[in-house]
């Protein structure tokens, strides 16, 4: 597998030095893999900090910035940062009204943040954490790490961020993050398996007329192979399954919709992806207030998309429209 | 039975160090069936920053060199492996305090309680196929010999095998995780491996 | 080879009902594949209409909005749009001032969009079209079609977009286009030749250990193969390509820098590729006022990465910093 | 020998439609060793609208039907081939004007100015490897017989094999185009040969 790399050692540090010189309104420390707003710490503002593996990209970084993040901390390739990198984001993002710690459920991010936490705090700095949990495909949480944190990340993010950038307090800021991580529910299909630099190939074999259902965001296999479907069964199956999550019954709100690829899906078949989702959404009458289409939540070059949808009441709309201005998600500013 | 010096703590994190170079890509390859394909990539970086620091400040006794290498896998590792293989050393060597020799009795004793804080910590029990099924049974067996804990470390990631992982990233494959060998107790394998190692060299 | 779409002959019909329902801010007329602005005519403002193949995405419907493009006539894959399409688009935009339409340099572009402007113009449409031939691998342009149209047309719809919407007149926005198309150079590299719907594999074969210099944007092969290099190795030959042809000494002015994602190359390489794209410009003696880096002017799944340079005095900055406000591109607004 | 009437022209077509159908995978075969992969594709999408155009407004002379079927293929093809094969199909009917019957001098004569018509849009000439090294021997041979014609465009789509594309995307491979078969020469030669399929049913 063709990469487009120095050494895989490397590839992180290099990206952090390319970010750093594609966004002069970031501050990039390379060396200790931290980001954050050049502006930060926003006085008297909530920092939100959040990180995880690399090879998602633009999350978490290209979300660093007014209405969103105020710090990322990207580990290694699907690798979870060590609690260091999470510290640093944190003090340099505190401005006295304490942190927010957003952590994909995962045992190696949990774990880290955890330790994060804890130092953050004997630092002084007031820390608080929510986990994101999303992804129905982990239907079996006793028996297993739990459900994975994967797209519904964007929307705790950008909502929490955007109460955030508003004056909310911690507690505030903190509820409405729980809120959202409570309204998410994610569901993703891949169409071929990622390749990691430091693999060098594919992270598993998926044969050419099969896809693999529910899989997470780290190049990890799924939970059941099918043939090859179209589109629009993908559609089908992918809301169904999330809709199932709910208890059979459509969500009462209407719906914040994430249309998202995996990064190795050109953006043409996401669109027309998304006409079948927003179909198979019609017909089960689930009301979409607002749709997002496009590569935030990736798995490296994995071909394939998944669906998050956040069940959003009127706050969480106006939440969601206001302005945002990072590297990845820009609006209204 | 010869006491364990600072320098049977060095060399055996020195060999620990070696074989993790030596079999990373397998160790990746493991955890490419069903996990993510960088078990090691990580137990490589975090053993290669060991070396480096108990190069650079050499420990003054066996507890102060299991803390020094615990740090440094928790600041250097990063996903499940880093916190877990860290909080295993650090515990261990806070554990045997700063005696200057240690027999293999107090070395057992004290990886019983860091093994326990790796269950604590990432709220797994034995049969759950993770690092746990090789290093308790590893640790219960050290009191007999060094070879008893590797014959029994290397039992226990056999063991793996057949199971369904109820804990890390191979527990979403539910029923497919079974067929393979969980990475983490294929590399605690090596750590008691180097274990018996160091010590068949003269120093067990 | 897999992808997410229904059948072949429906993925750009089906690609532009899922961009009309993730953007009201665009009026998406799926039958006849015509894209345009919502405000569209814009009182007394010049139109910006461009179009080309799909596959190329988001370029150029995802650049349509308020300073940048008026409308955008998306063909099938790799095929040029029909005349009706382009005359559609003109005529549902133009406010009186006139259109400008702005054209690759591939033969299908430019005869299509020729027969539209005498159609346009047949119809009462001040019609008016500029060439985008940036493409520095093709040297030989008598021998051949001619410089082929690729990223330089982002820099050219952004800032003659600007133009138009600060209510330039169409001479001055014909200008203001023809001069960033004079000074913007491209050169492409491909790690893997891309799948198009209709074939259903890849357009080319690339063995594993090879890479293709000087790419097109269309899936097709480039001009030579050379055994598979570091990203700084890459970065090297690409920048010195395009130094060349600019008579060997840099430009006099800073440039606006185009790191530009194929498709199938994840973010994180991108990054770590502008890194080395701009090392080697500093050691070259270039200056860059503005980096861009993502996946813009695409060509499907294919890996790989493309850098464009646009000379850009003063003016052609401000231009470039002005308010955009598109599906892909989005700042100042 | 017998004069073509409105019948010929619509069977013709649709004896070319068949053909393009057939072959199209073929096409665009060609196509991507030197071009984009879609040659096929779009002369089916062309050629299926020209049936269905002409079975909705059946032409009421040879010019008419040549006429419809240009315009659809302007309409509805795109790419480089869509204004090509379209100007060619127009600018023939226009010569052929609005008489019932033509001969096979007054076609080879009309079909010549149509090929001129496609060299002057698209600024190639012989040997460049486009469909005009097929067109323009098969119009040379026309006059002679139907068959002739057909002869020379294979022999004029083979001589594309070795040659240096020089227009079209093809261009862009410089040397690496040598060694392949142009894709326009090529669908050109089903229209030639269906043609005189065409022809050979009884109307030639
Ligand atoms: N909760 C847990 N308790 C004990 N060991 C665990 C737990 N979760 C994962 N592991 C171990 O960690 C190994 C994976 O480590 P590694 O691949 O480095 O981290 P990650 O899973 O974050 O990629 C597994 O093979 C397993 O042995
Ligand atoms: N300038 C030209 N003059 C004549 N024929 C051309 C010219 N350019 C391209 N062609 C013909 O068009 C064919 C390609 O058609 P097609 O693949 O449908 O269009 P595109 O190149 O736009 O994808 C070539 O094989 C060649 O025969
Ligand atoms: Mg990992
Ligand atoms: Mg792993
Ligand atoms: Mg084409
Ligand atoms: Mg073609």
């Amino acid at each position: 597998m063709k990469m487009l790399i120095n050494v895989p050692e490397r590839v992180v540090t290099d990206a952090l030095r390319g970010m750093a010189l594609a966004h002069p309104e970031l501050v990039v420390d390379v060396e200790n893999q931290v980001v954050v707003r050049r502006d930060a710490p926003v006085a008297g503002k909530v920092s939100l900090v959040s990180g995880g593996g690399s090879g998602h990209e633009p999350m978490h970084a290209g979300f660093v910035g007014r209405g969103m993040l105020d710090g990322a901390c990207p580990g290694e390739v699907f690798t979870s940062p060590v609690p260091d990198q999470a510290v640093r984001a944190a003090s340099a993002t505190d401005s006295g009204a304490g942190v927010l710690f957003i952590v994909k459920n995962y045992t190696g991010d949990v774990l880290n943040f955890d330790m994060a936490r804890e130092l953050a705090e004997d630092e002084g700095v007031q820390a608080a954490r929510v986990l994101v949990e999303d992804d129905v495909a982990v239907t079996d949480s006793l028996y297993t790490a739990g459900r994975r944190g994967t797209g519904g990340t964007l929307f705790v993010e950008k909502l929490a961020g955007a109460a955030a950038e508003e004056g909310a307090p911690l507690e505030r800021v903190e509820a409405v993050a729980r809120q959202v991580a409570g309204a998410c529910r994610s569901y993703g299909v891949a169409l071929s398996a990622c390749s990691t630099p430091a693999k060098g190939g594919p992270t598993f074999d998926l044969p050419p007329g099969e896809l693999e259902l529910g899989i997470g965001i780290h190049g990890e296999p799924g939970r059941e192979r099918r043939p090859m479907m179209t589109s629009g069964e993908i559609a089908e199956v992918t809301v169904d399954a999330l809709l199932e999550d709910w208890g059979g019954s459509p969500p009462t709100h209407p719906v914040l919709a994430l249309v998202n690829g995996m990064g190795g899906t050109p953006l043409l078949e996401l669109y027309g992806f998304n006409a079948e989702v927003q179909r198979v959404l019609a017909a089960r009458g689930v009301a979409v207030a607002r749709t997002l289409v496009g590569n935030y939540v990736t798995s490296l070059d994995m071909a394939g998309c998944s669906v998050t949808l956040c069940e959003a009441d009127d706050e969480l709309v106006r939440l969601w429209d206001a302005p945002v201005n990072t590297a990845a998600l820009r609006w209204g500013c | 039975m010869a006491e364990l010096d600072t320098g049977f703590f060095v060399r055996w994190l020195t060999a620990a160090a070696a074989a993790v170079e030596r079999e990373a890509d397998t160790l990746t390859e493991l955890d490419s069936a069903i996990g993510d394909a960088d078990h090691g990539v990580n137990m490589r970086r975090g053993f290669t920053a060991v070396t480096a620091a108990l190069a650079e400040k050499p420990p003054a006794s066996p507890g102060a060199a299991l803390g020094l290498a615990g740090r440094t896998l928790v600041s250097k590792v990063g996903g499940a492996s880093g916190p877990l293989y860290g909080t295993l050393l650090r515990r261990t060597g806070r554990e045997l305090g700063d005696a200057a020799t240690v027999s293999r009795e107090d070395l057992a004793r004290a990886l019983g309680v860091g093994v326990e804080a790796v269950a604590a910590l990432g709220g797994a029990a034995e049969g759950d196929k993770t690092m746990l099924d090789a290093l308790l049974p590893a640790v219960r067996a050290l009191p007999r010999s060094f070879a008893a804990a590797r014959q029994a470390a290397s039992e226990g990631a056999v063991a793996t095998v057949p199971m369904r992982a109820r804990r890390g990233r191979a527990s979403y494959l539910g029923d497919r995780s079974i067929g393979h060998e969980d990475p983490g107790a294929a590399s605690s394998l090596l750590l008691v491996s180097a274990l018996e190692q160091t010590a068949g060299r003269g120093d067990g």
